[in-house]
């Protein structure tokens, strides 16, 4: 057996992939977020139940983002090579990886901030309904504000799934954690930064997942029951 | 396809990538494999690990996808019993570019990419150094962290094999494997600025079974079908020359 | 300002409203009175456009609301202070915050809003929970909150349903008090559903008593209330037959309704005096509607004129009903 | 270039691989569910607020959960192996596919499930508290099935992300529709097979999708507001 | 059978109770009044074992209940029927599902659990509405439920925190009645916070009111009602002052309270009687607590012996209180 790559290498390996993860978790998280409300609100705005019903609207964005969830990877990324290419003037590297994983985390965040929109209690988006306020402001303040910390919630899902998901940027050499542990690591037989790396990336996830919980309960005023 | 362990039942499970080793097995298993009264049954892998493990523990009987390098590396890390039994094909790698003709108008700089996977990648940085553009350390298999000498201070971009292709607008030069490069429209005979050598190659690709499996009846017959001229011939007219026979 | 006229609403079979009529005039407060089930609720939220009505037309100053939509609708909105039955305050937002919902959707500026929350927590006694969220207030402090919010905006119309259901009777004085000054001095129109009859008494000019969808009963207060077979005579006004009379020591048992400072003062004295009979009060009590103060009493008679005693008060401006002994009593 | 695959075997391809898609999501999904919502309950009841508060045994069991979450599947395959070959009897296939593709959903499940009950209302559980019920009994009763609509549209964003994670199953040789758009569609540049069937995925996943949002809407007896 | 002892409890700082001491005997019914926000729904909630508080007991049927957990507080808690106050029910279960709902926490087997669901509905007066849900359901039917539910496992104990303040008259002395028949029939102790008057009238044995998280008075009803001074006799017994009188007219103007079927029908015929004077009721009037009617009067006296027959009423057993006119009166 080959000797086992120096634990400094490991960690340099370590810190410069941790940086790309974040990078690319990062950035695509936020547009994610930015695109990926609106989606929602339209979503339920539309369905059935909803603030304005539209069957026809909501059938066509429910396709589409229909269509973005179940599309691998690799599709979105050849589909999407064009975009990237004008958005991020090229279509390799981490920076060119953010364009399909934001477009592929769009519609399931969409998809997951319906979800929770819909669950907002009847009674309070009627009595801001008396109240004479748009549309716009029944969203932001009620919809929206009232499910905070399930929004907050999904979006730690969503840097989560993300984090798995961009393992899958080494196709377009994007890097990161995932792409160390399977390029170095599984590909070369690298048991010692195989494991390192899921280690690493086990630790980061849970502060993740801890900041995600923090911050939804920071935003939630109501009384919770125990037994 | 499902799975579960095959015995030494009839039918000869094997494990192949998609392209083009799925293609000609299958045309082995459709069109020759009954003359010696064999059965096969063909398993696509998109994975170069999975091949050789399934093979391990049993899932597989051989399989059809890698190099003797790789699976020397394969064998000297996890101490397994499997065997070459012998050479199907080479798929030569070429340097490809859009944005210059020749291999000496690449700039200063310039940005290349490579397979990522390690195989494709060391023979991608060796293709290089063949042709004098860098100098590598002497590992086993070099990665683009192994640069002794690099005059031209190029940067390497390591892709998914598949992807390399489509990234050529985005780089001054891509080293593509043979298939990927036809299948994309280039031509590796005029198109390339570097290609590999087809005779003496290291890198074809050959079948593999468990140790145990090196006599088996099923295993010969497959490789005897594997060597005919009828398998050289197809290759031959099938890949129009970026997979050539051995 | 509010008409409603011949509405229905079935919820999948359940008919909640069967053709209802009503009017509210503009500065006056409505009483929707009736058991559970009646369809208060329903007609409430119909007048509130929170719920389509399946036909009949509703009307506020004059416009078919029905008939509205986009901005215009919600121009309408602003103009109707809404308190709904139960719970509907924003949980993530404090209780000054709920309140500034109305004044935010009429685009208010910051620090007018401010000045206006801080009117409104004061008038509903709840100055020190401005800071607090629902979670963390009484229900009774939740439903203040939720008939200042109504208020915010100054609205035009304002409907009710059952406002003060979680308020014990000071904090129920205190918020009428409210309503009725908003009334007052801003000559708000109010739509209040209730079961809490004081609430009826003490701020209502017209009441409408609601029964299996359909309006049984539908005017002023003060004149059903002088009407002794009226529903609301029977609900507002003091119950008479609690104590077990022993009617062989009278001549005479009669109730009588008398309504108005003048009647209840005066009445019965003057009566005892002209017709020299011997006139006790034997059940029933005073109360006051709005400013008015309101009698219902049963009398003890004896003296030979006691008849004509009984028919002198109902000339006189009193209720007379239900002659208990001797001859059929004559209602004024 | 090579002439286009005909129709009549596209459609062949087609069927196999939504046979074997169905499948492998299938069966996963259904292990994700039957072990995903135990682990998100588990994990409601012992967090801050939750009915049996519980810190170290919560963090733990988000430590895991975490873990799970965030590993490319990859890694999840090789970690799993010598588990898939115990449960399946093999580590290749469709099958053997299903033991990453469920472990890897269990711990979303989990988390989704967790996020969906956190936001039962509290007078509810606190008047199911009051009649002595046991917690088992509070967490089917009240907990889940008040929460029923939003767990229905949960399992439908699960089944819908792992059509899309199923495409790796291609490293196993598993098969199914992305799969099929990769190794037959991407890398054979072959866009005839690469688009119809990324067409076809968009097809099922929004009948999917249609018929996860009906069953939630079947088993919700809430009122809805609109303007 | 409850016992609170110094009971406090506070919510980052604001203190809502504040050594609250109380006791429910078995069998009888207390009712908690106060202004909002005093701590009623806390102190119930402490009982029910919702929230925990700071210090203090809290013993149920002789066991400290706040040392309980697992199986027995489960069991404990089954004893005690709650009747949250607002909205609690289940929204995905029908009418009939959240009925069932402590019967199935106690095991109760299914067909038994049915009959016991239906007869549950009848009590309540919604039979018909057994398979709607809530959101189908007007604000009083959905208080009907929860009471149904509450009663269900026949508790020994039940808590109900404002149980009919979402009902009108009619439907609430209609869930009165089935209160006190629980009381009555099976023994159930009962709390009950309530601001509504009425409610303690017709079925509290006993009155506790709160204020700023201390019980400022405690007691039955009866003994409490006779105090003229009492918070409790002022809320429950009829107004005297809502008619200005002329006290001109009179020699001597006092409020009498009249407790019992004895004194409020003979006491003040026979003072007039005994002592030759003219005694008009010119205020207040008649109500009953429970079965027993009590009366309060604002009386005017003509006569020389005035002070007589005030006097010799506050010795036979009527409380005589501020005789407004001429020397202080007596409370008996
Ligand atoms: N969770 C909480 N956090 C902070 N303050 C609270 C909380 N619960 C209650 N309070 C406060 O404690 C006080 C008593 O509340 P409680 O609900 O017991 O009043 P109540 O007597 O039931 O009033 P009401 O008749 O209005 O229901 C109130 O001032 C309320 O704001
Ligand atoms: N969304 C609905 N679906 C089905 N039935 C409904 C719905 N809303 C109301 N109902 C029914 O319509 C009738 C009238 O309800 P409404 O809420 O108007 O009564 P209410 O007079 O306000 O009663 P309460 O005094 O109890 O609040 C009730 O029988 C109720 O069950
Ligand atoms: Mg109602
Ligand atoms: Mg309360």
């Amino acid at each position: 057996m080959r000797s086992a790559t120096p634990w400094s290498d490991v960690i340099t390996y370590l810190v410069e992939a941790t940086g790309e993860t974040l990078y690319m978790v990062g950035v695509s998280t936020v547009i994610a977020t930015v695109l990926g409300v609106p989606v929602g609100v339209w979503l339920q705005l539309t369905a059935k139940g909803g603030l304005r019903p539209n069957t026809a609207v909501h059938r066509v964005l429910s396709f589409v983002t229909d269509l973005g969830r179940s599309m691998p990877f690799i599709v979105l990324l050849v589909a999407l090579t064009s975009v990237t290419r004008l958005i991020v003037g090229g279509s390799i590297g981490s920076t060119a990886v953010i364009v399909p994983l934001a477009v592929g985390a769009i519609p399931f965040v969409g998809r997951l901030v319906q979800n929770i929109l819909s669950e907002v209690h009847v009674t309070v988006v009627e009595a801001a309904i008396t109240t004479g306020a748009s549309t716009l402001k029944i969203v932001r303040s009620v919809l929206i504000r009232e499910s905070l910390p399930a929004l907050i919630n999904a979006i730690g899902v969503t840097v989560i799934a993300l984090i798995g998901y961009s393992a899958m940027a080494g196709v377009i050499g994007g890097g990161g954690l995932g792409d160390l542990a399977i390029r170095e690591g599984y590909q070369r037989f690298n048991d010692r930064i195989l494991w390192s790396t899921v280690a690493w990336l086990a630790v980061l996830t849970t502060v993740i997942q801890l900041g995600f919980t923090r911050a939804a309960r920071a935003f939630d005023r109501r009384r919770h029951a125990s037994v | 396809s499902s799975g579960g362990a095959s015995s030494s039942s009839d039918t000869l499970k094997v494990g192949v990538s998609p392209v083009p080793h799925a293609q000609i097995l299958k045309y082995v298993a459709d069109n020759l494999a009954s003359s010696k009264g064999l059965k096969i049954e063909v398993v696509e892998f998109t994975d170069y690990v999975q091949p050789n493990t399934a093979l391990v523990d049993g899932s597989l009987d051989a399989n059809y996808f890698q190099t003797v390098p790789y699976l020397e590396t394969f064998t000297k890390e996890s101490g397994a019993k499997v065997e070459w039994v012998g050479p199907v094909h080479v798929e030569p790698l070429g340097l490809y570019s859009k944005k210059v003709k020749k291999l000496d108008e690449l700039p200063s700089g310039a940005k290349i990419a490579v397979a990522n996977d390690a195989t494709n990648e060391a023979r991608g940085l060796k293709l290089l150094e063949a042709n004098g553009l860098i100098k590598l350390k002497a590992v086993d298999q070099p990665t683009v962290r192994d640069l002794a000498e690099n005059p031209k201070n190029l940067q390497f971009v390591p892709l998914e094999a598949a992807q390399l292709p489509r990234s050529l607008e985005d780089t001054d030069a891509s080293v593509i494997n043979g298939n990927y490069a036809i299948d994309a429209g280039l031509k590796p005979a005029t198109d390339s600025l570097a290609l590999e050598k087809a005779e003496g190659n290291p890198n074809a690709n050959g079948l593999v079974t468990r140790t145990e499996l090196k006599d088996d009846k099923r295993v010969k017959d497959l490789a005897e079908l594997l060597a005919s001229q009828q398998v050289k011939d197809y290759i031959k007219q099938t890949f129009d020359g970026s997979v050539i026979p051995v | 300002m509010i008409t409603v006229e011949n509405l229905t609403k079935s919820f999948q079979g359940v008919s909640a409203l069967n053709g209802v009529t009503l009017d509210v005039e503009a500065g006056t407060v409505l009483g929707v009175v009736g058991p559970s089930g009646a369809g208060k609720s329903t007609l409430a939220r119909c007048v509130a456009l929170l719920e389509r009505p399946d036909s009949g037309a509703i009307r506020v100053d004059g416009t078919d609301i029905t008939s509205l939509d986009g901005s215009a609708l919600r121009a309408a909105r602003r103009q109707i202070g809404v308190v709904p039955q139960g719970d509907s305050l924003l949980r993530q937002r404090t209780a000054a915050g709920n309140i500034a919902l109305p004044l935010e959707s009429a685009g208010v500026p910051g620090p007018q809003r401010r000045t206006r929350v801080g009117e409104l927590l004061d008038l509903v006694g709840l100055t020190d929970k401005a800071a607090a969220y629902p979670d963390q207030l009484s229900g009774g402090q939740r439903q203040r909150i939720a008939v200042a919010r109504a208020l915010a905006a100054n609205p035009s119309v304002l409907l009710a349903d059952e406002p003060t259901s979680a308020l014990d009777p000071e904090t129920t004085g205190s918020v009428l008090t409210v309503l009725d000054r908003a009334r007052a001095e801003l000559g708000v129109t109010v739509l209040v559903v209730t079961h809490d009859m004081n609430v009826v008494r003490k701020i209502c000019d017209d009441v409408a008593v609601l029964e299996q969808g359909r309006v049984v009963e539908h005017g002023k207060v003060l004149d059903l209330v002088g009407n002794p077979v009226s529903r609301t005579s029977s609900a507002l006004l003091p119950a008479v037959d609690l104590n077990p009379i022993n009617e062989s020591s009278y001549d005479r048992v009669a109730d009588v309704v008398l309504v108005g400072f003048a009647a209840v003062g005066a009445l019965l004295p003057e009566a005892a005096h002209r017709f020299g009979v011997e006139l006790n009060i034997v059940g029933g009590g005073l109360t006051r509607l709005g400013e008015t103060p309101v009698a219902r009493f049963r009398l003890g008679l004896n003296g030979e004129r006691s008849d004509s005693a009984l028919e002198w008060i109902g000339e006189a401006g009193g209720a007379v009903q239900r002659s208990l002994k001797g001859p059929q009593g004559v209602a004024a």
